[in-house]
């Protein structure tokens, strides 16, 4: 997106109440925070795995989540802590997840690129790029199959619209009329890949006209203006008319992956982005709104510290996985045979 | 009480009535593929499901291999039981990630909170349309730790494995020889067949009941040496069988059934017996199944053996169109004949 | 396709000589021939595998190979007679591999589903459906790469369209604007599904704005027009502007494989196709544009008829494959190192 | 005549510079894969290549492994070489397909008109980044005929064997193991390390040099007992047969280098030496190159043993995240020294 200002859209918070708003913006931090402390964590000591930030991306997470119930579901991607902290999984457990601890919400069995919980709806992050996105089509099928109300969200980045498989998903979901709603985080690139050098068709959006599904291209570092855009698909999705294809602008403060220089963006792009930080934007609307005075905010930041700092000291006192550990998640024995 | 009803029915028949059955009994049950509503399925299999039960159950998809697996995997994991159709087993590999790296993954990477039990069925087997529709894939999925797989060589022994694939909550790859079917593809042609395929298990329960998955069945007992054989080359073994006992040979034919699990036990207890054992398969010959086998007799049952293990298998090759190159690809009744008494030697 | 009309289009001949129509019409007979005379020989003896009539359907492929240089690329389909007969297999080897006979094109090792001919850029049909597609796209960037100056045309079906292979080729194509042509056969019907109800998007030329590829949609029973069109897309492939997307709308006139009676297709809908028959229709414009009699139409189909009894014949009397050959085919030695 | 200029190079400088010489020779070679251009490749394997050769040789691909495979198999039938990378070899399912259905059949299907000369090369093995990037796939791909596997374990057997793998007419899998590249990954984080990894092989001619495809190489001689290992493995066992010299138990340690072609011969000669043979890799057990390893050694070299060849393979299940449990799964020092003091029993 070389001209991200055709999106920039002012923030308006009509119909939202300031609690859901800080509620937002909470888990957006929680999220940053998240993210910083690993970064942090990984430089000063030796951490198993690897991982990617969507540092710069909260938005998108959040404001998406924000707009399901508790019981949807949501696949998300090998960048996907903020995915799960917008879901409500328990910092706690994706910390120790991190550590690789028995306590960490995959047993220590899958790390960064595998957090999921079933139990908040929440799939999976998925390692291979636009995995994710059938699997969260089936969970629509499956909703309507039981006639559960619920809708599906698949997050998956610009590059991964590249993969057959989001071709092949959009078009069974839309024939189909599925709950589902796909999202593209697209931070402008899929690791040094601009989108314009990987997308015969740069404005993504546009993509899903090929399948005549509605196509919504949003400010994604604007908190408010992505939930907005989510309650509408997710009211599309529930009463039956089917999936919507949402593109969150945004951009990948960070590298690829952890350490990851980046060395192919430029300078300026880097720092232009800096000043359209999603948090921010969302702390100055809050501000300018009167929903907020920079000490409530940094009362929350505070709080939100305090957490991250919990839930280290949770994951290093938790118990390692023991070797033998996994044998016992490779397959399930069925007893009602 | 009265006696169960027992009818005669082809693979094709046993397997559909399985599904049905199924479908009754549980409302999770979905099918996903192609052609399997309106059409009933490239192979018949599917046949009047749609009609009974309706289209939140039945799916026609688009040729999407990837994605209605993807959707199989998703739907399995969000509380419904799906059964994903492939029209032939060569076009897995569309789909190959979807099973290897999440259907059979996911349960691991969880730490346990995700079960897929998904149910993949495909016909597989060389009957003669060239390379890209006669592979034996069993193999690859052997080799794909978290995912069963299951081989049927009978119509009993098809509906009752099927039943019990159904209600495994991990999932299971169903691979169906298309000789075995005993039914035309409503594609075009007629039945293929094979001489050696005679009324064995043809016999089937009307009610439903469950073959455990993991337990080999003798089709032959015999004190003189065994073979091993899955699908097809079942019949051709006993076909060998009945041949090699005119001169006084008593040949044991043991047909795994489930290659993952795999009773080895039943395998090794005969061999404590026989002493000499010949593996046959139709899937190719290097890394196959043949290859596992070998191995977990060699590893478990070294000391019984009186000569080496000789496995039987397709050569390394696609499968070529012609009838009588394929033939000569896949094992036949001389080649196990020849295996059987160059073990015994 | 519902309303057939909007692309039927009037026969306009201008620029084409009266040989190279009439040459078009031989292949159109060629290939119909070599089908009709295959369902009598599946019916009437045991013939080896099986196969996919392309009947109704060979306006897309001699229209669009009849713009393609000798020395240009194809790929095709299990539904494939028709572009070898185009690109110029002969009958004979054809014919020969139909009986798997070692004088056939593939030496009796392909069969009816994997027809090629490398001496004529006939790269393959392919019985996967869809991995054709970026084949043809390979042999297009080689061109490139090569300078040859030669182009590369992909046939696949309406279903094909729903593979990923088919968005992830497209929108390499287009980014690196590779001089390849991809041409979606649509017959109306994947097996037994109706492109409706198959795709979301049941307009497919419109599926090529997703990769900015133009689309076209021609009468596909029309083979001036499908030549027109190909045309076209041949000349901005080799200027270097990129790959089309042509669109030909047909019909599949016999069941999708030997036999198959096609229970899902109403009898007046197959009647409506018949009168629109690319043959009789091409027959006809001949006549009315004084291009050719019916007596010397007469006479191509009678030569046409004893050039198919002759590669009958040939087949017949061609050695039978050996058990071993195939032993020779599986890898190459190479020699080189 | 002087001296051939020899260095140190890792495994990632030493494939870079079999790849930059090959390209310099021939100009049909090309490379395809993501990232592969201006950022030099996921492990910098390619870097600087775009530099020198320029976007008509280096192709920087969209993520569309199936999609890139097929233009790769496209570009290798109509008179090119490419080499195709991909970032994991995890992902080659993705791209199955154009490899099992169409790189790999496409020769006999078109009765030998078709060559394929496709090179896949593809970095694998565990490394602590969780079940979807720590596979090791060359069993799947042994058991596929048309392609051949190469699996190096030194910077000097990559070197060449890259160079014959690029010069071979057919599809070659070339699969690279992580922690053997001796680089940092530029996607993040310092060089995998493993502390029985050392100096072996790392001397590198710089003129180009061809070892060829099923030339297996004994890394170590010994009397006592024969070890097949590959990749990572093969420095595991080397560490191992240290430690037992020091007991005055000499371990031969042979590296097939590749396994389709494999060089049997070799493997069965010091069987005949030694009597006693360990088969250690690390891709999982079931139906995997240990069985395959297994078979022949029992079809060839039966009367050979004086007990049963043992695999030492990573246990059947998608490697687990936690280090300790990834340890677990995959085959260390200690699995091996167990399982060659069990052979010598
Ligand atoms: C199938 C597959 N191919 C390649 C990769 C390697 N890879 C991981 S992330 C990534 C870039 C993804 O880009 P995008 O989809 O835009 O997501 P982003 O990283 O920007 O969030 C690549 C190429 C992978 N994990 N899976
Ligand atoms: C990957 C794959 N999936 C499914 C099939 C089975 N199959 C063969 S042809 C066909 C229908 C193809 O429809 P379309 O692309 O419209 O071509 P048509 O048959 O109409 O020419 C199907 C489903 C196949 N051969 N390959
Ligand atoms: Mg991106
Ligand atoms: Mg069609």
């Amino acid at each position: 997106m070389n001209d991200f200002t055709a999106v920039l859209a002012p923030f308006d918070f009509t119909g939202m109440e300031r609690e859901f708003l800080l509620g937002m913006h909470r888990r957006m931090v929680q999220a940053r925070e998240f993210e910083e402390q690993l970064y942090y964590l990984f430089l000063s000591r030796p951490m198993p795995g690897t991982m990617h930030q969507a540092t710069g991306q909260e938005a998108v997470a959040v404001g998406i989540v924000s707009a399901l119930a508790a019981d949807d579901y949501v696949t998300s991607t090998h960048r996907g802590h903020a995915h799960c902290v917008a879901k409500g999984v328990p910092l706690d457990a994706m910390m120790a997840e991190m550590f690789a601890r028995r306590t960490g919400s995959c047993r220590g069995m899958g790390g960064s690129m595998h957090l999921c919980d079933f139990s908040r709806g929440m799939l999976g992050a998925f390692g291979i790029v636009g995995a994710g996105i059938p699997i969260a089509a089936g969970a629509a099928l499956s909703a309507r199959v039981r006639g559960s109300g619920q809708v599906a969200v698949s997050f998956f980045g610009d590059g991964a619209t590249n993969e057959g498989i989001f071709h092949e998903t959009l078009n069974m979901a839309s024939l189909w009329k599925l709950p589902a709603i796909f999202v593209i985080e697209n931070n402008q690139y899929a690791l040094s890949m601009r989108v314009q050098e990987s997308s015969a068709m740069p404005n993504l959006a546009e993509r899903g006209a090929a399948y005549a599904i509605p196509g919504m291209q949003v400010d994604g570092n604007n908190v408010a203006a992505v939930y907005q855009a989510a309650a509408a698909a997710v009211a599309r999705a529930r009463s039956g008319e089917g999936p919507t294809l949402i593109e969150c602008i945004t951009y990948r403060a960070r590298g690829h992956a952890r350490f990851e220089a980046s060395g192919y963006r430029e300078a300026a792009e880097v720092e232009r982005w800096k000043r359209l930080d999603p948090i921010l934007r969302m702390a100055e609307a809050l501000q300018n709104a009167g929903l907020a005075t920079a000490a409530e905010l940094a009362q929350i930041e505070a709080e939100v510290h305090a957490e991250l700092e919990a839930a280290i000291a949770f994951a290093e006192s938790s118990p390692a996985v023991e070797p033998e550990d996994y044998l016992q998640y490779i397959t399930l024995e069925t007893t009602h045979v | 009480m009265s006696d169960p009803v027992v009818r005669e029915l082809s693979m094709m028949e046993a397997i559909r009535e399985a599904i049905v059955q199924e479908m009754r009994r549980d409302p999770r049950v979905i099918l996903l593929g192609e052609d399997v509503g309106k059409f009933g399925g490239a192979f018949h299999v599917t046949h009047g499901l749609l009609e009974e039960f309706g289209p939140l159950r039945v799916w026609d998809t688009p040729i999407s291999e990837a994605g209605f697996m993807g959707v199989g995997v998703g739907a399995a994991l969000t509380g419904l039981r799906p059964i994903v159709e492939l029209q032939y087993a060569d076009f897995i590999f569309c789909a190959m990630d979807q099973v290897v790296n999440e259907a059979a993954k996911l349960r691991l990477m969880s730490g346990g909170q995700a079960s897929v039990p998904m149910l993949i069925r495909a016909p597989q087997g060389a009957t003669g349309r060239g390379a890209q529709h006669s592979q034996s894939v069993e193999a690859w999925f052997m080799h794909t730790p978290g995912i069963k797989v299951v081989l049927p060589s009978t119509p009993y022994d098809a509906k009752g494995l099927l039943v019990s694939a159904l209600r495994d909550d991990n999932p299971v790859l169903f691979l169906e020889h298309k000789m075995l079917y005993g039914s035309a593809s409503p594609g075009g042609g007629k039945a293929t067949t094979d001489p050696t395929i005679g009324q064995l298990g043809r016999v089937v329960p009307a009610d439903p009941y469950a073959i455990p998955l993991g337990k080999a069945d003798i089709k032959r007992a015999g004190r003189d040496v065994t073979v091993v054989a899955t699908a097809v080359m079942v019949h051709r073994a006993l076909a060998v069988a009945s041949q090699l006992a005119g001169e006084g040979i008593e040949v044991e034919v043991i047909d795994p059934r489930t290659l993952v699990p795999l009773d080895s036990e039943t395998i090794l207890a005969s061999l404590r017996r026989t002493h000499r054992i010949v593996v046959v398969t139709e899937d190719t010959r290097r890394a196959g199944v043949g290859a596992e086998l070998m191995a977990t007799i060699l590893e478990e049952g070294f000391d019984e053996l009186d000569a080496p293990v000789i496995r039987v298998c397709a050569v390394d090759t696609p499968i070529p169109f012609a009838p009588a190159a394929q033939d000569h690809a896949i094992p036949n009744t001389a080649d196990i004949l020849a295996a059987i008494r160059r073990v015994l030697e």
